[in-house]
């Protein structure tokens, strides 16, 4: 019998031998598929760390500047858009907030893949943890499932920095997870290669009294700097506001038209224009 | 990262009908951090004219200043303006004196014949490999998305006006796909007549 | 069903008169299940299924299924016994068009769920298959059809029949068999819709709503607004109609109504 | 651990030699001597080794398309590094009966595919039911085991052509497959150093033709290809086979020779830098 | 000496949605280095009446992944006894990717099609299985040279609009619009990439209710056009009303 027919069609089966990929189990962890080999890290990073080599061959998406605070009126989440493959950008629409369940959010910074299935993959037991126990997730554990999972592939090379957002029983709540598999809980987080852009904004404007209004403008204006002085970060701003009764989706805002003053909403969902152009030049003149 | 992109810009030139028009870009950054939305890179060397200089900053004012000291010792010596022929070659010859420690920049040269006004555009690498084209040349961190809006917008004998609206379409759309370009950009247009010189309105991240 | 000794409760022995028991009981099983019919012209092989339905409330049981574009079966007997062993067919037809790039030989694709029934006939712990099949597909040597019973046999025919009171239709077969070979599809089927009627209980008559045509072979005059992607398709309800009509049932309309008492052989019974 | 504010550097496999818990140095390519073995099946499994690179080694093989089939050639060289090492190898291989592949590359990966072709082409054979592999399907299976294999990051060190017309439709297939699976179909082929010396040859000969190409001109065409990579491959031997294959049937030539001028360059046309 | 899995094989991809169409595009040349392997070697496949797929980078790697979706259709249609739709096919892929996320398929890949809703739309993936649904998308060797290009035509970026009241909708263009640019966008990448031309297969998967007239009108010109219906049959079968996928074939520059 010809051997390599038999392994196909034999005990693995031709499934198993080329099709090896994700079945999307029932909650058991899907299983991906490592190279054969002693060092899969170093493969790995042989053909997709582009800080080595920026030669190297298979580009993967990065997304760039996210941040969110908790204030007396619940969780304000606000993220650019813009994805960048080396100096491309090889995309300005990317949803970064990913919209887990009516109460959670999740935000994307790092390898956008890695963020999007594995936040898919965390509303999925979100999910079931409702169906089994008649209640929904807090934000905790919700994220104490994605550190569980970011830490058992330590080191393997997933790239993720994102915060859990939402709000449960004991009110508004923010986690910080990532792919060293650290997880903190705090009020006022920024990932991203522009997050120092926002910090500066954030930490000069942030009250834990703000209003809904203002916590939104600060929030908006924060990512816009960061947009504005990071090259990697740009293009829209999706800004979310979390409450008791779940999240809004406040609108994407284009952030060059907020330079210039001409943002309007385009619904009454949508926050509110800013009073003046957020662009220095704009305001003040450029002489 | 390569040094040719540590500050980032691009710079674009077109032939017309009758005319030539340059633009570049506006951003100085330091990697991924803009800095400053004022840095003009292209350059009058002589009323007909110009040289973009995208790269490396601190060699774009050097060859800026060194350029400027040839070409008017060019005038001392000739008594006359430089052509725009014959400056691509001094832009050549400059940077090839640098051979093994080459300024990190890649020149574009956009000019009109003092004599007969016939549109002159050229690029070189950045040891100084002459490329004179007879449609339009690209540099800088956005030139491959600058190559494919001006080789399908681009078409022969256009108007001074079309002209404009070709190059200046070609660097927006460019720029707005390159994270270490953009921030204001520039166009000169250079006609028997006159310069017409204009600052566009593009996105500000 | 008559009581057998004790030699039936085991398939690894044999009775004293040198018979497997389980394994005619499952070819009992199949018989069954209700009739299908498969006829083999030059061009053409074709299915033709009476379905069952369990009450005015309930759909028709499918009977042909698809395994590949040039490759379908009609079933009789344990329905979810046939779903395991089809899904085994669709697999090796997709690793056939994977590994070689061509569409799964029908001889080769019916020896191999052979080989597997068998193995359930003669391993410790394991129980036959309780379903039979008529295979239908179209290769590089033409069209095919093939009977795969439960005991490991799988031949190959010109027209067979299965299934509840099938002996009746293989009667019909074997005094038309000769004139098969160049029939058009159209008279093919006509034959195929004859057999299947001859099965049938005498109250009963072939409606569209339950018979279904499985054919492999170029498209008839009929075949209009059928879906198909290969050679093989199944026609059913207005795209069997047609044919159905064109057999000249009187009772016809009255039928489809009524639904048959008898039922399929269910896991639970 | 706070995480770097460059996104970029995060969660990548860690670089810095002092975090490097990963045994790694970056700058090491990626070895295939530190395979992971599956279960091992003997006490020498230790030592066995899979392919890291070629030993005994094949050069490229031509292939093009004509009007009634499918010509292959390849000559009869097998090197070891640069010595000549085998001068009357076949490497050119008749699977069925109009199929005919052509190797370049290691020689024992070769045999090996031969053997599994063998094995393919018997068990065919036993169905004795009518049907047969032809070169389509041949090709489909090559490509799907090669891919297997680079994907197990345990390669076949070849690159194929895979030559053959169809005995029932008639249709000619003419393609490539190598290390890593890559496929391809043109009406001329040729690998490694044909590819760059005899393919601008052929494309220009076969398919720049106007008038449909004969047996005869074909085979003149081949031989000018093999001539010319005589002249400039180092690594080849003027001593080769020539394959057609047809809708009748495949047959590979005995070895042959093409006339070679080894003469001053200056009576030679066409040489070096001259214009006329 | 040591192995490297993957090779880079050139050429360019491209999508863009309309209202009732998508138009998938793809250059057939195929490289390795500075070597052209073939002059036609497809990186577009049909998948259903509804879905086309382009697959562009290790080519051995796209062409598996695409028998491996294809696969996975299969099974699915053999299970539920309809097509797949678009958005799952989009979902599936991208767990397609991502199983291999330690070692990734070296493809970038783009689904084109008609949604559950009628409309044209694009599904752009990166490698290891990120996506998004667009208007349009380019991607491969070409593609900083063709998306500017998109954004300016098909998203109207930097474009005044003539009348600001109504400015004009992104992916509401005509078929024969979108077919010129797609045609301008693969010559100019042919003109300033070494690794794009030979050919340009364009798959025009439409819905029942698009206007054919752009089609129409190019089997009528005398260009040198070629336009064939896919799938043929199948297209007879389900009659007029359904969802038909053409390509069309045009030539690009060889050197």
């Amino acid at each position: 019998m010809n051997a390599f027919a038999n392994e196909l069609n034999g005990a693995r089966g031709i499934d198993a031998a080329l099709h090896d990929d994700f079945e999307g189990g029932s909650g058991g962890m899907p299983t991906l598929q490592l190279p054969n080999t002693a060092d899969p890290t170093g493969f790995l990073r042989e053909y997709t760390d582009e800080q080595n080599d920026p030669s190297c061959r298979i580009k993967i998406n990065h997304g760039t500047t996210t941040l969110a605070f908790k204030y007396k009126g619940g969780v304000i989440v606000a993220v650019d858009s813009r994805a960048t493959a080396g100096s491309y950008v090889a995309s300005g629409t990317v949803k970064k907030v990913i919209e887990i369940n009516p109460y959670l959010l999740g935000t994307m910074a790092g390898g956008a893949a890695d963020c999007q299935y594995w936040e898919t993959y965390l509303g999925i037991q979100c999910r079931l943890h409702e169906l089994r126990n008649r209640e929904r997730i807090s934000v905790a554990a919700a994220s104490k499932y994605l550190s569980n999972i970011t830490y058992s592939y330590k080191g393997k090379g997933l790239s993720m920095g994102t915060m859990i957002c939402g709000w449960d029983k004991g009110g508004p709540a923010i986690w910080y997870v990532d792919s060293d598999g650290s997880r903190t809980s705090g009020n006022v987080f920024s990932v991203g290669s522009g997050s120092t852009f926002a910090y500066g904004v954030l930490d000069q404007g942030y009250s834990y009294e703000l209003s809904d209004d203002e916590a939104l403008e600060l929030g908006r204006r924060s990512i816009y700097a960061a947009g504005h002085r990071d090259a990697y970060s740009g293009n829209t701003i999706n800004l979310y506001i979390v409450k008791e009764t779940g999240w809004t989706h406040k609108g994407t805002i284009d952030i060059s038209e907020l330079h210039y003053g001409d943002w309007k909403p385009k619904n009454e969902n949508e926050f509110r224009a800013p009073s003046e152009p957020y662009g220095y030049d704009i305001r003040h003149g450029t002489e | 990262m390569s040094i040719m992109e540590y500050n980032g810009g691009s710079v674009v030139a077109m032939r017309g009908k009758k005319c030539v028009a340059i633009a570049g870009d506006l951003r100085l950054g330091n990697r991924n951090m803009s800095l400053a939305a004022n840095f003009e890179k292209v350059f009058p060397i002589t009323q007909k004219l110009y040289v973009g200089l995208p790269g490396l900053a601190t060699d774009v004012l050097t060859l800026r200043d060194t350029f400027r000291f040839r070409t008017n010792m060019y005038k001392l010596k000739e008594g006359r303006e430089i052509e725009p022929n014959t400056f691509a070659h001094l832009v050549s010859s400059t940077l090839y004196e640098r051979r093994w420690s080459p300024y990190f920049v890649e020149p574009v040269v956009a000019g009109l014949d003092p004599n007969n006004s016939e549109p002159f555009i050229a690029a070189t690498d950045l040891i100084g490999c002459l490329n004179f084209a007879k449609d339009f040349v690209v540099s800088g961190t956005a030139s491959d998305k600058m190559f494919g809006m001006a080789e399908s917008l681009w078409e022969p004998d256009l108007e001074a006006e079309d002209l404009f609206e070709t190059v200046s379409q070609t660097l927006l759309n460019g720029v707005d796909r390159d994270a270490l370009s953009g921030w204001g950009a520039v166009v000169h247009l250079i006609t028997p007549e006159k310069i017409i010189t204009r600052s566009l309105k593009s996105r500000m991240d | 069903m008559v009581f057998r000794n004790s030699y039936d409760s085991d398939n690894t022995v044999f009775s004293p008169q040198g018979r497997l028991h389980q394994v005619e009981y499952a070819l009992e099983a199949v018989r069954q299940g209700s009739a299908a019919v498969g006829l083999r012209s030059n061009t053409h092989a074709i299915l033709l299924t009476l379905k069952r339905s369990t009450g005015e409330l309930a759909s028709y049981q499918q009977k042909a299924f698809k395994i590949d574009d040039h490759l379908g079966i009609a079933i009789a007997g344990l329905t979810s016994d046939a779903r395991v062993l089809s899904n085994y067919m669709r697999n090796q037809a997709m690793s056939s068009r994977l590994l070689y790039g061509r569409p799964i030989p029908v001889n080769r694709i019916v020896s191999q769920i052979a080989e597997k029934a068998q193995l359930a006939t003669q391993q410790y712990g394991r129980r036959p298959y309780g379903v039979g099949f008529l295979v239908i597909g179209q290769d590089q040597t033409g069209p095919h059809l093939h009977e795969f019973s439960p005991d490991g046999n799988a031949l190959e025919y010109v027209a067979m029949s299965i299934g509840a009171r099938s002996q009746m239709a293989k009667t019909y077969l074997e005094k038309e068999h000769d004139k098969l070979a160049e029939c058009s599809l159209d008279e093919l089927i006509h034959h195929g819709l004859q057999s299947l009627k001859a099965s049938l209980q005498q109250s009963k008559t072939l409606t569209p709503l339950n018979t279904s045509i499985a054919i492999v072979g170029p498209p008839g005059p009929n075949e209009s607004g059928v879906k198909s992607e290969g050679s093989f398709r199944i026609l059913e309800g207005d795209n069997a109609k047609p044919y159905i009509d064109a057999l000249g049932q009187e009772e016809q309309t009255q039928a489809q109504t009524q639904p048959t008492q008898q039922r399929d052989v269910t896991m639970q019974e | 651990m706070n995480m770097s504010n460059n996104f970029t550097s995060w969660g990548r496999p860690f670089t810095d030699a002092k975090m490097d818990m990963y045994g790694g140095d970056v700058t090491q390519r990626y070895q295939l001597g530190a395979q992971q073995m599956t279960v091992p099946d003997d006490k020498f499994s230790e030592g066995v080794q899979k392919t890291q690179q070629p030993i005994v080694t094949g050069t490229s093989v031509i292939g093009l398309k004509f009007k009634d089939g499918i010509m292959l050639a390849a000559d009869n060289l097998a090197s070891y590094g640069s010595l000549a090492r085998f001068k009357d190898i076949q490497r050119l291989y008749g699977v069925g009966s109009n199929t005919i592949i052509g190797a370049a590359g290691d020689m024992s990966d070769f045999q090996h595919v031969q053997h599994q072709l063998d094995t393919l082409i018997t068990d065919e054979y036993c169905h004795d039911d009518g049907h047969s592999l032809g070169p389509a399907q041949i090709y489909e299976y090559m490509s799907t085991l090669m891919y297997h294999r680079r994907s197990q990051l345990n390669p076949l060190w070849n690159a194929f052509v895979v030559g053959g017309v169809d005995p029932k439709s008639g249709e000619s297939t003419l393609a490539y497959v190598d290390l890593l699976g890559t496929t391809y179909s043109a009406p001329t082929i040729g690998t490694g150093y044909a590819s760059m010396i005899a393919i601008p040859l052929l494309r220009r000969l076969v398919e720049d033709r106007q008038e449909p190409l004969n047996k005869e001109d074909a085979l003149d065409i081949i031989k000018t290809c093999m001539k010319v990579l005589f002249y400039r491959d180092a690594r080849s031997l003027n001593k080769f086979q020539v394959a057609t294959i047809t809708k009748e049937g495949s047959e590979i030539s005995q070895s042959m020779s093409v006339d070679t001028e080894w003469g001053f360059a200056e009576g030679i046309r066409g040489y070096g830098g001259q214009t006329q | 000496m040591s192995f490297s899995p993957y090779t880079q094989n050139g050429g360019t991809i491209l999508a863009i949605a309309g209202k009732d169409f998508c138009v998938v595009a793809g250059d057939t040349r195929q490289s390795e280095g500075f070597s052209i392997q073939s002059r036609y070697e497809t990186k577009v496949w049909r998948l259903n009446e509804k879905a086309t797929i382009a697959a562009n980078g290790f080519a051995a790697d796209c062409k598996q992944l695409v028998k491996r979706v294809k696969w996975r259709l299969e099974t699915y249609k053999h299970a539920h006894n309809r097509e797949m739709p678009l958005k799952s096919i989009a979902r599936m892929v991208q767990t397609m990717l991502y199983g291999k996320r330690f070692f990734p398929f070296y493809s970038y890949v783009i689904i084109g099609g008609i949604d559950d809703d009628g409309t044209g739309a694009v599904y752009g993936f990166d490698p290891v299985g990120s996506y998004e649904r667009e208007t349009c998308r380019a991607a491969g060797a070409a593609q900083s040279l063709l998306q500017p290009f998109l954004d300016n035509q098909i998203y109207f970026r930097n474009q005044q609009p003539a009348d600001p009241t109504n400015p004009p909708i992104p992916g509401t263009l005509p078929l024969d619009n979108v077919l010129a640019i797609v045609t301008d966008s693969f010559t100019g990448a042919t003109e300033r990439h070494i690794e794009v031309g030979d050919a340009l297969e364009m798959y025009v998967v439409t819905n029942s209710n698009c206007d054919l007239g752009a089609l129409q009108q190019i089997t009528q010109s005398a260009t040198k056009t070629d336009l064939e219906q896919v799938a043929r049959e199948e297209a007879e079968f389900n009659g007029p009303k359904s969802c038909k996928t053409f390509k069309l074939l045009r030539q690009l520059k060889k050197d």
